[in-house]
């Protein structure tokens, strides 16, 4: 027997003044199903929560309408207290009789009706809802943070500190990311190994944190508290525990490729360490050269290492392992210059990008830290730099701003002074944005040193005697401008990782136009994804500089240790259900799912005097949010969303048309 | 039609930004015509375009269906399918003979109360014009 | 299949001798074409920029002709080329447009088929397959491949290639057996729509183009529009003085065609000496 | 006329519960209006309604010697699990009687055996109360029923105190699975009355109860030696009219509604086995 | 005509003898003489049953729902599209199928030989032509004025390739332009004049679900529209349940149509049934950049999105 | 004998409509079909469906109630008898048909009070069939292109005129409420003579007799396997059927008030025979087609005393895999045999 009470709050004169409470009282009274109805003057106080209490057990309500607020305001509350009665609290239905009525209306003779249709929609619905019971679910307290880079090892540390087991997985040999490949850090020229590898060396070394380099994460199932993780180990042909990083097999190898380290500015060998602060501090076979793999010869290295370390047999691991959270730290690349064809990157070897100039820069680059150009190694005089080569470019790039880049190329402006102190420095720019902490102060400063700022696009370069003619205009002037440089440097945008989306559907996490990761909230859930128990850090979410990155890695964190500090997970009982008798198994339902939450489900029944098997859908509640659009795509009428089922949605269009 | 009539629109809303469009829209005190009531759903991708053949059916003058920006939906991409699915399904409806006016979908972010407002106007003021909903209503 | 072969006005008159290489080269090769019946103006000269209806119907009625052919249109004419591609873009992207284009015209215009270069159907043949057709070699003719405005330009829809760093004229021209020169003002704009108006600024407009050429190293300048080989050829004035031809011309060369077929003997920089000189004519 | 589809209304007097699982339900039911009123033989219908749900038929449990018009229901489907919804005072439709009823004329002076497993009691309760009341007319009656457990025996005042205190009459309950509060016979209906062996002699055995029981009471009715035309059941298909028009419940060319609800196992033998 | 005929025999009757196949789904000689109709063969002696279906044939994809496995089918391009259709919704799998394609030039439908020509005794295809053989003598219509209208808007009526036995006697049809103009007819016209051509056809309309039945992508084990609760169609056949009913079949089948316009042939009161289908499938191809969106896919139409989609509302 | 000429045919219909409830053939898109007269009238075509529908309409209210259980009810919308039903242009087939419905609503018990009122004062027109279809087959059951079973007036049509002749009270009554628009004289003999010479070409192939008492054997035989394979389970031959009379009975509640309802319902339906608690005495198909065939050629003849078939040849029309009364009773006698 269905026995609704309802309560219609006065909320002051909030309701009162603009409704005629009495009146909606008395026409909820008339509805069927309603056996009791009260007015409560401010149904959310102790008093009103009081007499709901009251009333249910008096009357024996097994529903309860609250025609007050805005249910995103106070559903929780009254849920609460119907539970604290012993009502199932997804009994509870509010008429939103404020928000959407008296504050909204000042006419009582509009109100007033609205508001009844607002409490007859909400006792057609209580009447079809059914107890729900949140289920709980265990966490496994142990973290995974995919990517190597300032931001994994950031979230890394943090989490370990923490109290939590971590295990990093990097996809090079090493982790270190991006960071290390700069030379020195904008606004304080900090030197950007200087302050990594340290972190590195603590990340490596703490006894919570696992790293995983030359490695990839395949695949992740499960849901929050309960992600069950594939990771495959590449085989780097090299025995860590024994290899002393003597480094003598690098010295002899005879076979070597560009540096994906040094921006193919110079070589490394077949097995190579990226670079010499490389954590682990092992080296690597690229089997892709290796003569002992592409040819069966060679072998010296096998042959010089003195611990017997260099082991060709090795082969992929693949660990499967369960996790509780993952922070995704994938980071970003660098836009593909190349489609300026104006600019002739790949054609003129004197123009090169930003973080090729940080390896000429470096002292552990192919220069030595002599910036030297890479067509004939002369010191350049004249350098241009030109920003925004892909972002901020709806045509050729993308729309957005990259965020780092003016930043930097004052920077490489300000080292190129220092380095060079004849040379001149001329930065095509469309604005400069410098918002940060002394940043603005620094940009002034490399214009103190002499940098010429010229507003405005570069349409052309080309190469004429031995020069890279850099045709642009300054649009302040309104003018032409023809520099003839040494080098050109084009402050290339950040990008997400090519295999970005491919990610996120690992991830199950949405991510935008461009491919970087989607947060669950701009504002208010920055570092959250859509998926419960993933979460974001660094440049994978979109461009930004270091100390952001950093930041956005230790926030990550604490959410990590957040939900590590809870034993259990409640879920929400709001989810979808399948009514097998009439699931056909298309599983169409699975495709619009964007939690994966669909499985497939072979189940056997009688039919007639047979049993049969056949597949239905089944859905993890696990993860399944409650977002519902499985129900649409549910031709058969199987899918249905509890708490909004079809039932209940069809029977409140119908109490509002009434 | 009397002058005082009033149509009746049926609306339904995500809960996450049109609903709460429509609580910004109350707490701001931006009066409206009374002629919305609301159907709170999860996403608009939980609303079936069979619902807002039902509120015809059953006498609504027009219907509203409201979700979050496509790119903000809470879940992600539940609003992407909604705005596939009413697409072709509004078009339909058109098709059958159904006034386009009589069906509006539109975006509206939590912080678009001023938005809701005058959806609701706008859309009220529509349908005024055009008086009460014959198509497809059952007559009882 | 085939294709509806536009030569536009400019191929009947100024540009003959682009319209005889032209149809040398497809008859060579080939590639079936037929002259659409009846074609009429593509407007580029100026009716595009004073109505723009009438600027999208006369394309339009060409490119209505080719569609009930079952045909797609090809032309050799870059100018035409513009308006036709400009033409098909904006029927299929304003209903409105075309609803008024169609009371124009009386016919509907589906848009099935994307209007053609002859570059395009020389691409579509194959730079492969043209290759295996040459029978003299071009060799040590060092060429700048010359591609003006409107085969790129507006990139939207005319885009026969990268506007900024175009390439598929050079490797055309590299199956002859010569060789492209990497030059700056491949994209350059002549000034050929000013050539009568502003002549002053076209004159150093056109100088400057053939200078950089020469300084590249070129010894001839091919490109694929009239208005372009009309006005660099009639109105360089630099030191050296470089042939203009068209890349059919040069093609037709290679394939073992008279010159006198291909109309070389047109041109106001002299063609043939070039070639007499490289013991290729 | 009298309108053929259109329910009296009538008010619930009383509910009682009477399993303990509260799936099966009396319902006392008095028209709202004399004109709708009707009289009935035991063994007929009536199709009851929650207005507003829909209709179903229902075997008449009351006797027509009793004053008050009673059903009970068990909650199976759409109509009777909101009919278990309603309380005393509120309002069903009725409409009624249909089906040609137990042959209580033709059964004078005859031994009457009933035989009824769970809800199958509702109909022969009818019959049985109706021969108690007319108990001169009648031989010795003996009432043989069972249920799956103690708690989901109906009518458990009528069985335990009430029947057996008429002249020659017996009442034997057996439940499938007893518990603590049972001390009496254990076992299915079927085998318990095989045990009990009634005569068929002058006998007149009615039988009702799920279809698997009554499947295998008829075995052994006709075990013990009782005539196909001693036999007779109560059969129970969909129905939407009531008074064969809707084209629904027929087993061959039988109507149960209408040639229904009871039947002998004779009569049963001529239609085809299947539906 | 005969020789695929007997082609198709004994692939029938080899499936069988192979053990490919439990059972087999094909055409046999109808009641009428020219017309034919499903037959579900148990065995390869029945092979000799088998007519490849000249006039009236049915379409058979449906029926392997029910047939034991692995069944058999005989498929003309647009069968296919629907035994596709049942794969992709997981219906039937395709392993469990033995499909054997033939060509097939056009079928004929017998409601659209004039009604003068009573006492058809029987039909046969001559070249471009079709002769009706009536009590009165032969009569010869051409080929085109006597086809269903699925099949003049055939995808292609050559055998289509996805099968276990390709029968191609070279003589199918020539797939058929894309033709929307009916659907642009019906846009044309004011909102309310629509309104009342549709209420005019739905009042046509008894509820039979033919249409439902015989459509392919109609797969669902039991139907939503049955379903008493809730209930998205109610039992009476009043008309604003008929629109509830022809909008929700035709959205359900919205992305998934493929166009065989069987459930128009079934349609016993003659409703357009396929302008219903086909505005779907036009809007689809041109809102979504779906090339011909009658080909089942692997993911459907209304199961993805691009971020970009047309976007109408604001 | 009376006659109209062809072209008066509307306007003695519209005059008609005044006093009758007309229902007639007439062009619906791209069919012709029986409906209420709305302004014209197909005289030539046979239509789709069947007359039944002006007697037992696809769905009609039984009644309006408002209130609810709980506070109480009232009924309302009872059936009053409307203007009476003139069906125009019935074929011997459905006249006949309707005197088999009759014995369904009209005898025993029972008598359905709507049918009856409906039926009560209404005047069937019925007009010879000149050209049969190659789906008739009426003589199987001893119905003829002019048999005037059931009819209240008979129509004779030639080339320019319709000739009536009443054959009840009823019938005289309407010809005499339209002497205005008919003329006197003449007797259409060789319409007639066409009439009894028709020929239908099915007539040959079906047979009947005996039919009833063989299938009382053949209630377990393998032929309904095979006949039901290929069913689609639709209910379109139930539907279009003149005979076949199936009904539903439901509610549509809308909040405190609702209708009740009943509907045609089709035995061929899965849901047709579904109990509350899941169980279905008729699973498949196999059952569901012996059941429309038995029930029209068997269970009929032994409660109504007829077959449940006229031979009007609609199901042959309708059904789009062939499974149709004509091809039952090739099938049935051949297995019969």
């Amino acid at each position: 027997m269905i026995r609704v009470g309802v309560f219609v709050c006065w909320c002051g004169s909030n309701i009162a003044g603009t409704v005629d409470v009495g009146k909606v009282a008395e026409e909820a009274a008339r509805i069927p199903g309603v056996v009791h109805v009260e007015q409560n003057k401010y149904t959310c106080s102790d008093p009103g929560q009081d007499s709901i209490r009251k009333a249910i057990k008096e009357h024996r309500l097994d529903r309860v309408v609250v025609a007050a607020c805005s249910p995103r305001m106070h559903e929780n509350t009254f849920r609460k207290c119907a539970a604290s009665a012993g009502l199932n609290p997804y009994l509870v239905e509010m008429a939103n009789i404020r928000e959407h009525c008296s504050w909204v209306h000042s006419d009582m003779s509009v109100s007033t009706p609205k508001a009844v249709d607002i409490v007859r929609r909400a006792v057609a619905k209580v009447k079809r809802c059914v107890p729900l019971h949140p289920s709980t679910i265990p966490v496994e307290k142990r973290a995974l943070v995919i990517g190597g880079g300032i931001a994994g090892i950031q979230a890394a540390l943090d989490i370990a500190e923490a109290g939590y087991d971590v295990t990093v997985v990097e996809r090079e040999p090493t982790i270190g990311g991006r960071m290390a490949q700069l030379d020195k850090t904008f606004p304080t020229l900090d030197c950007s190994s200087c302050i990594l590898t340290p972190k590195m060396v603590d990340a490596a070394s703490h006894p919570g944190i696992r790293i995983l380099t030359y490695a990839e994460v395949e695949e992740i199932s499960g849901y929050v508290g309960n992600f069950e993780v594939r990771v495959r180990k590449r085989a780097r042909s090299v025995d860590e525990a024994r290899c002393t990083a003597c480094g003598i097999c690098i010295l002899k190898c005879p076979t070597s490729r560009d540096s994906e380290f040094n921006m193919g500015l110079g070589t490394r060998k077949a097995i190579y360490m990226p670079f010499p602060q490389a954590v682990p501090n092992k080296p690597t076979i690229d089997r892709e050269i290796c003569r002992h793999f592409t040819a069966g010869k060679c072998g010296i290295c096998q042959k010089v290492c003195p611990s017997g370390a260099v082991d060709f047999s090795q082969e992929d691991q693949v660990l499967t392992e369960k996790f509780g959270a993952v922070v995704a730290a994938t980071g970003a690349t660098q836009f593909s210059v190349e489609v300026y064809g104006e600019y002739g990157y790949g054609r003129y070897p004197d123009v090169i990008t930003g973080l090729e100039l940080e390896r000429l820069i470096s002292s552990t680059g192919p220069t030595d830290g002599k910036i030297r150009r890479p067509s004939d190694g002369k010191i350049p005089k004249t350098v241009v730099f030109i920003k925004c080569v892909g972002s901020r470019d709806e045509n050729k790039g993308y729309p957005y701003c990259s965020k780092a880049c003016c930043m930097y190329t004052a920077k490489h402006a300000i080292l190129l002074k220092e380095k060079i102190p004849s040379a001149s420095a001329y930065v095509f720019y469309m604005d400069v944005r410098a918002g940060g902490k002394d940043y603005e102060e620094f940009y002034k400063r490399s214009q103190e040193m002499g940098t010429r700022y010229v507003r405005g696009r570069v349409s052309r370069i080309y190469p004429l005697d031995g020069k890279l003619i850099v045709q642009g205009e300054d649009t302040l002037l309104g003018e032409r401008v023809e520099v003839e440089a040494d080098l050109v440097v084009l402050a290339a945008a950040m990008v997400p990782q090519p295999d970005a989306p491919e990610m996120a559907r690992k991830l199950g996490i949405s991510y935008n136009q461009y491919g970087f990761f989607s947060e669950a909230h701009p504002k208010l859930r920055p570092v959250e994804t859509n998926t419960a128990g993933v979460f974001l850090a660094g440049t994978c979410q979109g461009p930004k500089d270091i100390p952001e990155t950093v930041a956005q890695a230790s926030a990550a964190a604490a959410k990590v240790i957040s939900l590590f500090a809870k034993s259990e997970l409640s879920t929400n009982p709001n989810v979808a259900s399948v009514d097998e008798s009439l699931c056909s198994g298309c599983l169409w339902c699975s495709n619009v799912c964007p939690y994966k939450a669909i499985e497939e489900k072979i189940i056997t029944e009688r039919a007639g005097k047979e049993t049969v098997t056949r597949t239905v859908a089944s859905v993890n509640t696990g993860l399944c949010q409650g977002c519902g659009a499985c129900t649409v795509a549910c031709r058969d009428g199987a899918m249905n969303l509890l708490g909004f089922t079809n039932e209940q949605i069809l029977a409140e269009v119908e109490a509002l048309c009434l | 039609m009397s002058l005082d009539w009033q149509p009746k629109i049926v609306g339904f809303t995500c809960n996450w930004c049109s609903y709460a469009g429509a609580d910004l829209a109350g707490t701001s005190r931006m009066s409206y015509p009374a002629s919305v009531r609301i159907i709170r759903v999860p996403c608009s991708g939980r609303i079936n375009p069979v619902f807002v053949i039902r509120a015809f059916q059953r006498g609504a003058d027009g219907v509203l269906v409201a979700g979050c920006h496509p790119g903000d939906c809470h879940y992600s991409t539940g609003n992407m399918y909604a705005r596939r699915r009413f697409l072709i399904a509004r078009r339909f409806m058109e098709y059958l003979g159904m006034d386009p006016a009589r069906l509006e979908i539109h975006w509206i972010s939590a912080s678009e109360g001023q938005k809701f407002q005058e959806v609701i106007k706008n859309m009220t003021d529509r349908i005024h014009a055009m008086g009460p909903n014959r198509k497809m209503r059952e007559i009882l | 299949m085939g294709y509806a072969y536009y030569p536009g006005c400019s191929l009947h008159g100024t540009a003959k001798e682009y319209d005889m290489s032209s149809r040398a080269c497809l008859d060579f090769l080939g590639i079936q074409y037929r002259e659409l019946p009846d074609w009429s103006c593509c407007g580029a000269s100026s009716a595009h920029s004073v109505d723009h209806t009438l600027a999208v119907s006369l394309p339009a009625r060409n490119l209505t002709l080719a569609e009930q052919m079952n045909l797609p249109l090809m032309t050799p004419c870059a100018a035409c080329y513009s308006r036709l591609r400009g033409a098909h873009h904006a029927l299929r992207s304003d209903p409105g447009l075309a609803k008024k284009v169609l009371t124009v015209l009386g016919s509907e215009y589906k848009g099935r088929y994307e209007p053609l270069s002859i570059l395009d159907v020389l691409y579509q043949y194959g730079p492969e397959a043209v290759g295996e057709k040459v029978t003299k070699k071009l060799k040590e003719l060092r060429v700048a491949c010359y591609y003006g405005c409107l085969l790129l330009r507006p990139p939207d829809y005319a885009k026969f290639d990268d506007p900024e760093n175009p390439g598929k004229m050079e490797r055309l021209v590299e199956t002859t057996g010569a060789s492209a020169v990497d030059w700056p003002h491949r994209t350059e704009c002549c000034g050929a729509s000013l050539s009568l108006s502003d002549t002053k600024l076209v004159v150093s407009l056109a100088t400057s183009i053939v200078d950089m050429a020469v300084r590249h190293g070129a010894e001839c300048i091919v490109t694929a529009c009239p208005m372009c080989q009309a006005n660099l050829d009639m109105r360089q004035r630099g030191r050296t003085k470089l042939p203009v031809y068209y890349v059919t011309e040069l093609l037709g060369l290679a394939f073992g065609l008279e010159p006198k077929r291909l109309g070389l003997t047109t041109h106001m920089v002299n063609a043939i000496s070039l070639l007499r000189a490289k013991q290729l004519a | 006329m009298k309108a053929l589809l259109i329910p009296g209304l009538a008010r619930i007097e009383s509910v009682r519960d009477e399993t303990a699982a509260g799936d099966v339900k009396t319902f006392t039911v008095q028209f709202l209006d004399e004109k709708d009123r009707f009289d009935y033989m035991p063994g007929q219908c009536a199709m009851l309604s929650v207005i507003g749900v829909g209709e179903c038929m229902i075997s008449i449990t009351s006797s027509p010697t009793r004053d008050r018009m009673q059903f009970s229901v068990k909650k199976s489907g759409r109509v009777t699990s909101a009919l278990h919804e309603l309380e005393a005072g509120h309002t069903v439709g009725v409409r009624g009687p249909y089906g040609n009823g137990f042959a209580v004329n033709e059964w004078r002076n005859k031994r009457l055996l009933f035989i009824a497993g769970g809800i199958g009691l509702a109909p022969l309760r009818s019959a049985i109360n109706y021969c108690l009341d007319n108990r001169e007319d009648y031989g010795p009656i003996q009432i043989i029923y069972g249920a799956r457990s103690p708690g989901d025996l109906c009518f458990k005042d009528e069985i335990f105190k009430n029947w057996p205190g008429f002249p020659e009459t017996q009442v034997q309950v057996t439940v499938d699975k007893g518990d603590e509060s049972w001390n009496g016979p254990q076992g299915f209906v079927p085998s318990f009355l095989k045990e009990i062996a009634p005569s068929p002699d002058n006998a007149v055995a009615v039988t009702c109860g799920p279809p698997i029981m009554i499947k295998f009471v008829l075995q052994a009715l006709s075990e013990l030696g009782f005539g196909d035309e001693q036999v007779v059941t109560t059969l129970e298909l969909k129905m939407q009219c009531g008074v064969g028009k809707c084209g629904r419940c027929n087993i061959g060319h039988k109507y149960v509604c209408v040639d229904g609800p009871v039947f002998t196992l004779s009569q049963l033998r001529a239609l085809p086995a299947e539906y | 005509m005969n020789d695929l005929r007997e082609q198709l025999k004994e692939a029938v009757a080899s499936a069988f003898s192979q053990g490919r196949v439990r059972s087999f789904v094909c055409l046999e000689r109808g009641f009428y003489p020219f017309a034919t109709m499903p037959a579900i063969l148990h065995s390869g002696s029945d092979a000799d049953r088998v007519e490849i279906g000249l006039a009236d044939a049915p379409l058979l994809a449906k029926y392997l729902l029910d047939m034991p496995k692995p069944a058999g089918i005989v498929v003309r391009s647009c069968d296919a599209l629907g035994v596709s259709r049942l794969i992709r919704d997981r219906r039937v799998k395709r392993e469990d199928l033995y499909i054997i394609s033939i060509s097939c030039p056009g079928v004929v439908d017998t409601a659209k030989i004039p009604m003068s020509m009573h006492r058809i005794t029987a039909l046969e295809k001559a070249g471009d032509a079709l002769i009706v053989h009536t009590a009165l003598g032969p009569t010869e219509l051409p080929w085109s004025s006597v086809l269903l209208d699925r099949c003049l808007a055939c995808v292609s009526g050559a055998a289509s390739t996805d099968a276990d036995v390709v029968l191609d006697d070279g003589r199918g049809k020539p797939p058929a332009p894309v033709d929307y103009s009916e659907i642009d007819e019906v846009e044309h016209m004011a909102p309310d004049e629509r309104y009342a051509m549709w209420e005019k056809e739905f009042a046509k309309c008894i509820r039979c679900f033919a249409c439902r039945n015989a459509c392919p992508a109609c797969s669902c084990r039991k139907c939503s529209l049955d379903l008493p609760e809730p209930e998205w169609l109610s039992r009476a056949v009043i008309l604003p349940e008929q629109f509830m009913f022809h909008f929700t079949r035709a959205y359900h089948v919205a992305g998934r149509c493929v166009g065989c316009g069987e459930c128009e042939r079934a349609c016993p009161v003659g409703l357009p049934l396929m302008k219903l289908n086909r505005k779907f499938t036009r809007d689809i191809e041109t809102l979504f950049g779906v090339d011909d969106a009658r080909i089942p896919r692997d993911v459907e139409v209304l199961g993805t999105f691009l971020p970009d989609d047309p976007e109408e509302f604001c | 004998m009376l006659h109209i000429s062809k072209h008066n045919l509307l306007s003695l219909l519209t005059h008609a409509s005044s006093s009758w409830q007309v229902f007639c053939p007439s062009k619906q898109g791209s069919t012709v079909n029986f409906g209420w007269f709305e302004g014209t009238v197909d005289t030539v075509a046979i239509p789709v469906n069947s007359c039944k529908g002006a007697f037992l309409p696809q769905t009609e209210e039984l009644f309006t109630y408002r209130g609810t259980p709980e506070t109480g009810l009232s009924l309302t919308g009872g059936f009053d008898g409307q203007k009476p039903v003139l069906i125009f242009f019935a074929r011997p087939c459905d006249a006949r048909a309707l005197t088999l419905l009759d014995r369904v609503f009209l005898e025993g018990e029972y008598a359905d009070d709507r049918y009856r009122s409906r039926r009560a004062r209404s005047v069937v027109v019925t007009v010879g069939c000149k050209s049969p279809l190659d789906t008739c087959f009426c003589t199987a059951f001893g119905i003829g292109p002019d048999s005037k079973a059931g009819s209240d007036v008979f129509v004779y049509e030639d080339e320019t005129s319709l000739y009536f002749e009443p054959l009840t009270e009823g019938g005289a009554g309407f010809v005499a409420a339209h002497l205005a628009y008919l003329a006197e004289g003449g007797t259409p003999v060789s319409v007639m003579e066409e009439l009894r010479r028709a020929e239908l070409p099915l007539a040959g192939r079906i047979w009947v007799e005996g039919m009833a008492e063989m299938l009382d054997s053949m209630f377990d035989h393998p032929v309904w396997e095979k006949m039901s394979a290929r069913c689609r389970g639709c209910g379109a031959c139930t539907y279009l059927c003149p005979t076949c009379y199936c009904f539903s009975v439901f509610d549509a509640p809308r909040g405190t008030h609702g209708k009740r309802y009943r509907s045609w319902d089709s035995c061929q339906f899965s849901d047709f025979m579904l109990m509350a608690g899941g169980h279905n005495p008729r699973p498949t198909r196999k059952e569901r087609v012996r059941q429309r065939f038995m029930h029209k050629f068997n269970y009929g003849v032994k409660r109504q005393g007829d077959y449940l078939c006229v031979g009007c040849g609609r199901c042959i029309r309708a059904c789009s895999v062939g499974l149709h009364a004509a091809s039952a009773l090739f099938d049935l006698k051949e297995a019969g045999r």
